[in-house]
């Protein structure tokens, strides 16, 4: 049971820090980013000297961890700030539809980049060979990673909450996730904030790149897009722009998921992702505008 | 020299054009109504002034600066505070929360957080019902009280210039004497120049100073309000009687 | 006008006729319709490789049937649409043997474009039993071996060898390549079951997956740890399952399919153990025939690299029975070609013996060596052959 | 392109018009223009590639009509709703594995897909008659899915479609015994030359013209640029939604039964993502609005990324995409 419970909420963290990163640019940009799964897997390549053979040549990968994480994150928000500057800045006054599929299109890219730098092939790494150590909690076994995923995950969303209710700049992008043209009104610079939900998206899906790479030991330049998938969805079931909601609702998926692969008889177990889907459905039917609906969400203008 | 001055501005939403050819300009500590029906271009006006509607012909100027094109929140650092149509609210924010949301401007001035806490002090005076409420989350408060928190909000950036789009706008005749009595005192304790639009001219002829009538996205009347209070002229130009 | 014109005409067309006929008279065509760009690139390229290095011996050693053998390329961009066009247009080109993609999926295309014109077309290294007969037609063969020798192998060797009891089996539904290879578990098992060996559960999940934490938590729920998981994936989704099983503590043998053979990710689960694969030949340098020492040594001088894993080999081992049944009918005619290769039983080649029937162009049957992983070092332990072939019914489940 | 102005103008005289038959008939003339412009391009892009008798290039022309089909199907339903669907291919999907199941010789079906129907085991139909009934079978699926969906409007509706196509791959990728699961259904039988492909084009373009000018394409355009005067003038917007759905669902439909016909071989990944943001993109850099824009979307988009392989450009989808954000701004 306790078992279940951590593996619930170890993929819940997953999906719940890529639906934050999703919800943080949603919220000031109305805009649904493709590209944050190929920002995921950009990070964990940045680990790596680019090379097309099989054998990985592992580069920023041996840092010790407390130059590892920064490094990761780093890259991680340098390369969305740089995806904001370079093309999403062009499609500010674009309709939804549009950015939606610029982003679609600008993940391609990043991912044929990768994938002329490194090949398709997976490669390897041991990331943080540490954490891969088994360990007895209550009785459970549990990889120590998903344990650490799961304290991350939370230190993480304390860190976020507090971030943004106490400094200045997180008040000024809960006010701009609200009402974009009101706070831009009262002398909240559009750039700045923009640049700073980049950001911080960009460094949330380097924290997923680094837990995924330690958990897989793979890179592969398809890795975020599941993730991205599911983030996305548990980013509309929260209610869109809501960044509470989506963490939410990233746990709910995770622990949809799990129970089901529990529960469901082997037979409907491959099934499992088409009973998530109907429930997202159903969700969206009875709450379309989300668990928890971002309040007073206007369009801009 | 005038604070503000407009001069041929010219709005179009596509093939619709909302204001046309229009000038006109206010000097420091001015009360100045812009009033008219429905569809008279009073809040495109007011938006391009903020920078939020962009103009597609003709120059705003703001305290000495040309202001055409800017992006809303260098207008606002010019000292124009703007509460627009509809009381916007964050309303998922506290109310000290949305009152603090203007001071962030000002970071890169010495000593702006204690002058932000006295504006802080200076609003909840003037509104003491806002300090009552300020870790009340402001989507919960009453239109009145939202009226007063987004008037409040303006004040807090420190503006020469306050900005309102239809104060009256869904709220009880007994709230709107309220929120007009605490307008006209700040006006008198901080010399502040004021532009309100509202649709019916009744309150600017109560209140006096200066009043621009627009219709069809023009200007039709231009003067003091008390003087133009003469029912029949101002209802002539209201309706378009002349044009039968 | 007219008179010049069908002068023109005329001669456009008897050079259009004649242009084959010329490539028939000094030159053998191989076309490949491979992926020289995106995510099959990685796959096809090593096994193409291996393939020229038999071309250019043939052709070193006086070529086929007197004649030099051409090769003629055009990029499938790992796209199956594309993959049609590139079959095509290398017939266009005259190709007497077109050589596609090493997955049945992207492959499939460009062969059936062979079959509509009656070439032959060989899947590099597809390991379905579609890549054939069966899902092509009769003059399409496959170079690799069938996945579900694989998986039966793996059972059959772990119990003799190995005296493993308790099987779990953990099926990745992504690819049909996975499936194949627990189909082959499939029918081995009661075979086993027979003797004494048992079945304690089973699971599935996909490849994926970001955890496969509640697949694990099952596998640990049973009362005692299973003597061998059979694992029926591929990459990446492979090293994933494997570091997850390790760091939860589940140290059973681990059996797989040639999928994840290569040494280029052990890096990921420190001090692997009790992980064996099946191979064709060993890329490790302990080899058993040293054909194949030699083999991987020209490897690496032509392309500047050692092989990176056992999917190497098929290219080399397609040229060489194409080659022998081409001497062997005197002619590049499909039909004849094919009824030579039809008649190859454990034909032996570099890396191991190819047998192919009138029912079926792939291997159901063979040897395989068994590569066991021990403290993350992977070497040559033994060899398998399954005790019988693979029937058909068991392929096409 | 002067008519596709004249189709997207008369949107304004929507509902009004609408009420009067002459004014329909009077709107059937002035529009028609566009869609026999798009078919006389289409027959002439097919004529000159008949007359270069270049197979691989034949193929790369039939894969360009088959991608018009599925744009022209994603236009009658976004174009007209002013909805974003990421569900289409879904209806694609269908209509590919519908075609495979009636046109794959009955002895292979019952080797491959065991689970079938006896009756649909036993049958086979030439292509043509397939793809109508895949088309039929697509719609039939996109009036089941769309009694539920078009309750939901904006990004909701998006998501759900998606959520539709997610719904939809997951069971085609793991139903064994009727799909085949992941791996490839073979045997479809595969036809090289270009005018099935041709006439599919066209009957869509004519389809979705006909669609626009009829009361309900009418209505949803009016709906979709005036949300609530429409509402108000009567117009029950989940209704006019689901027509338009369904059409699409069945032109998408036939654009998958005769991309099987056109590779030979059907999986379902082929019908997800990928294809999804292909055809959208192509969509949207013709402008989603009109059909004409859509076709030719598709056409310059498609010669573009040819252009760019014969260049060898390497990187062909990056780069081809890289184009994209000169094309998008409207």
């Amino acid at each position: 049971m306790l078992q279940i419970l951590f593996d619930a909420l170890s993929l819940g963290s997953l999906y719940a820090l890529g639906a934050l990163g999703i919800a943080l640019i949603f919220g000031v940009m109305r805009l649904v980013n493709f590209a944050h799964g190929d920002v995921i897997a950009f990070c964990v390549f940045a680990l790596l000297w680019p090379s097309t053979d099989a054998m990985a040549i592992v580069f920023a990968g041996q840092l010790p961890w407390y130059l590892l994480v920064p490094f990761v994150l780093l890259c991680g928000a340098g390369l969305s700030v740089l995806c904001e500057i370079i093309v999403f800045r062009r499609f500010r006054q674009a309709n939804p539809a549009t950015m939606m599929i610029a982003s679609f299109a600008l993940g391609f890219v990043i991912r044929y980049f990768l994938l002329m730098l490194f090949s398709s092939r997976p490669k390897s790494i041991s990331l943080l060979p540490a954490l891969s150590q088994p360990v007895e909690i209550f009785g459970a076994r549990l990889p120590l990673l998903q344990l650490i995923t799961i304290v991350t995950t939370m230190v993480i969303l304390i860190g976020l909450t507090l971030f943004m209710r106490q400094t200045r700049f997180g008040l000024e992008m809960r006010a701009a996730a609200e009402n974009f043209s009101m706070a831009r009104m009262l002398g909240v610079r559009a750039n700045r904030v923009i640049m700073g939900a980049f950001a911080l998206s960009g460094a949330l899906a380097g924290a997923i790149a680094l837990i995924f790479g330690s958990q897989t030991g793979t890179l592969d330049i398809q890795m975020g897009a599941s993730i991205m998938l599911m983030a996305f969805i548990a980013t509309v079931i929260g209610g869109l722009g809501s960044l509470g909601g989506a963490v939410l609702a990233g746990f709910l998926l995770g622990a949809a998921s799990v129970i089901m692969q529990v529960m469901l008889p082997i037979d409907a177990r491959p099934f499992r992702d088409a009973f998530v889907y109907g429930a997202v459905i159903l969700v969206l039917l009875f709450r379309p505008q989300g668990l928890i609906a971002a309040r007073g969400t206007k369009e801009r203008v | 020299m005038s604070l503000l001055a407009l001069s041929d501005i010219t709005i179009r939403y596509s093939r619709l054009t909302a204001v046309r050819d229009v000038s006109f300009s206010m000097d420091e500590g001015e009360i100045l109504f812009i009033t008219g029906p429905n569809g008279a271009g009073k809040s495109s006006l007011l938006r391009a002034i903020a920078g939020v509607t962009p103009v597609a012909g003709g120059r705003i100027d703001l305290a000495g600066h040309e202001i055409t094109g800017q992006a809303p929140e260098n207008i606002a650092r010019l000292g124009f505070s703007m509460v627009p149509e509809g009381r916007d609210v964050f309303g998922s924010l506290t109310t000290e929360e949305n009152l603090l949301v203007g001071t962030g401007m000002h970071a890169r001035e010495r000593g702006w957080r204690s002058r932000a806490a006295d504006e802080l002090e200076a609003v909840y005076a003037t509104f003491p019902m806002l300090k009552e409420r300020r870790h009340g989350q402001a989507g919960l408060l009453s239109g009145g009280q939202q009226q007063m928190l987004v008037i409040g909000r303006a004040l807090m950036t420190n503006p020469r210039l306050v900005a309102i789009d239809e104060p009256s706008l869904g709220l009880a005749p007994n709230i709107n004497d309220q929120v007009y009595e605490r307008l006209i005192a700040l006006r008198a304790q901080r010399q502040l120049t004021l532009l309100i639009v509202e649709q019916s001219s009744a309150r600017a002829m109560m209140v006096g100073g200066r009043m621009i009538l627009m219709r069809g996205g023009q200007i039709v009347l231009d003067g003091d309000a008390r003087t133009l209070g003469n029912g029949e002229a101002i209802q002539a130009a209201y309706f378009g009687y002349e044009d039968h | 006008m007219t008179y010049k014109m069908r002068i023109v005409a005329t001669a456009l067309a008897s050079m259009s006729f004649a242009y084959p006929a010329m490539a028939d008279d000094k030159t053998i065509v191989i076309g490949f319709a491979t992926a020289e760009s995106g995510f099959m690139e990685a796959y096809d390229k090593p096994a193409q490789e291996a393939a020229m290095i038999r071309i250019d011996e043939i052709n070193a050693a006086g070529g086929l049937l007197g004649k030099q053998i051409k090769v003629v390329k055009a990029d499938t961009k790992s796209d199956r649409a594309e993959g049609a066009k590139a079959g095509l247009s290398v017939l266009d080109q005259g190709a007497d043997l077109v050589v596609v993609s090493c997955d049945y999926d992207f492959g499939s295309p460009a062969a059936l474009a062979a079959e509509d014109a009656g070439r032959i077309s060989f899947f590099l290294c597809a390991e379905s039993v579609k890549a054939g007969i069966q899902g092509v037609g009769p003059h399409s063969f496959s170079a690799s071996v069938l996945a579900a020798v694989q998986g039966a192998t793996m059972a059959e060797w772990a119990f003799k060898e190995k005296g493993a009891k308790d099987f779990y089996r953990l099926l990745d539904t992504w690819t049909a390549y996975n499936k194949g290879i627990c189909d082959g578990f499939d029918w081995m098992m009661p075979k086993l079951e027979a003797q004494g060996a048992k079945l304690v559960g089973d699971d599935t999940f996909k490849n994926e997956d970001a955890s496969i934490a509640a697949q694990i938590t099952r596998i640990k729920s049973l009362p005692k740890e299973p003597d061998a998981i059979m694992l029926c994936t591929m990459m990446p989704g492979a090293v994933s399952a494997i570091k997850q099983l390790r760091a939860a503590g589940i140290n059973s043998m681990i059996l797989n399919g040639s999928g994840v053979d290569g040494s280029y990710w052990l890096s990921a689960v420190p001090d692997l153990t009790n992980f064996y694969v099946p191979v064709q030949g060993s890329i490790y340098g302990d080899d058993p025939n040293p054909a194949v020492l030699k083999f991987n040594a020209t490897y690496k001088e032509k392309t500047g690299a050692d092989p990176s894993s056992q999917y190497v080999f098929p290219g080399y081992v397609m040229v060489e029975v194409w080659a022998k049944a081409v001497e062997r009918a005197g002619t590049t005619d499909a039909d004849a070609v094919v009824a030579e290769l039809e008649k190859m039983k454990d034909e032996p080649t570099l890396f191991g013996p190819r047998t192919f029937t009138p029912e079926l162009h792939h291997q159901n049957q063979t040897r395989y060596l068994i590569v066991e992983t021990k403290a993350g070092k992977p070497g040559v332990v033994g060899n398998w052959t399954i005790s019988e072939p693979v029937p058909m019914d068991a392929l096409l489940k | 392109m002067g008519a596709a102005a004249s189709l997207a103008n008369s949107t304004a005289a929507s509902a009004a018009a609408a009420e009067r038959k002459p004014a329909r008939f009077a709107l059937a003339r002035r529009t028609i223009l566009t869609p026999v412009l798009l078919s006389l391009l289409l027959l002439a892009i097919a004529l000159i590639t008949v007359m270069t008798g270049s197979r691989p290039f034949n193929q790369t022309v039939i894969d360009v009509f088959v991608r018009v089909i599925l744009v022209v199907g994603l236009y009658i339903f976004i174009g007209n709703s002013g909805v974003l669907s990421f569900g289409h291919i879904g209806f694609t999907c269908l209509g590919a594995y519908a075609a495979a199941w009636l046109t794959i010789n009955p002895m292979m079906k019952r080797g491959s897909l065991p689970g079938l129907p006896e009756w649909l085991l036993a049958t086979r139909l030439p292509y043509w008659q397939s793809a109508v009934l895949a088309a039929l079978f697509a719609a039939l699926a996109a009036l089941i899915f769309g009694r539920v969906l078009m309750r939901l409007s904006g990004i909701a509706a998006s998501i759900a479609t998606f959520a539709m196509l997610a719904m939809i791959n997951t069971v085609y990728s793991n139903w064994e015994s009727v799909t085949g699961a992941t791996s490839s259904v073979v045997g479809i039988p595969i036809v090289r030359t270009i005018w099935p492909y041709l006439i599919g084009a066209v009957v869509a373009v004519f389809i979705a013209w006909a669609h626009a000018i009829s009361r309900s394409g009418l209505a949803l355009r009016a709906a979709r640029d005036e949300p609530t005067a429409a509402a108000a003038s009567g117009v029950d917007i989940p209704r006019e939604r689901l027509v338009a759905f369904v059409v699409s669902g069945a032109i998408m439909g036939l654009g998958g039964a005769l991309m099987a016909h056109s590779i030979g071989v059907v999986t379902p990944d082929t019908f997800y993502l990928g294809l999804t943001f292909i055809t959208l993109s192509m969509l949207v850099v013709g402008g989603m609005g009109s059909l004409s824009g859509g076709v030719v979307g598709v056409v310059l988009l498609s010669a573009l990324i040819q252009g760019l392989r014969w260049l060898e450009a390497g990187v062909s989808l990056g780069e081809s995409t890289f184009a994209l954000p000169k094309g998008f701004r409207k």
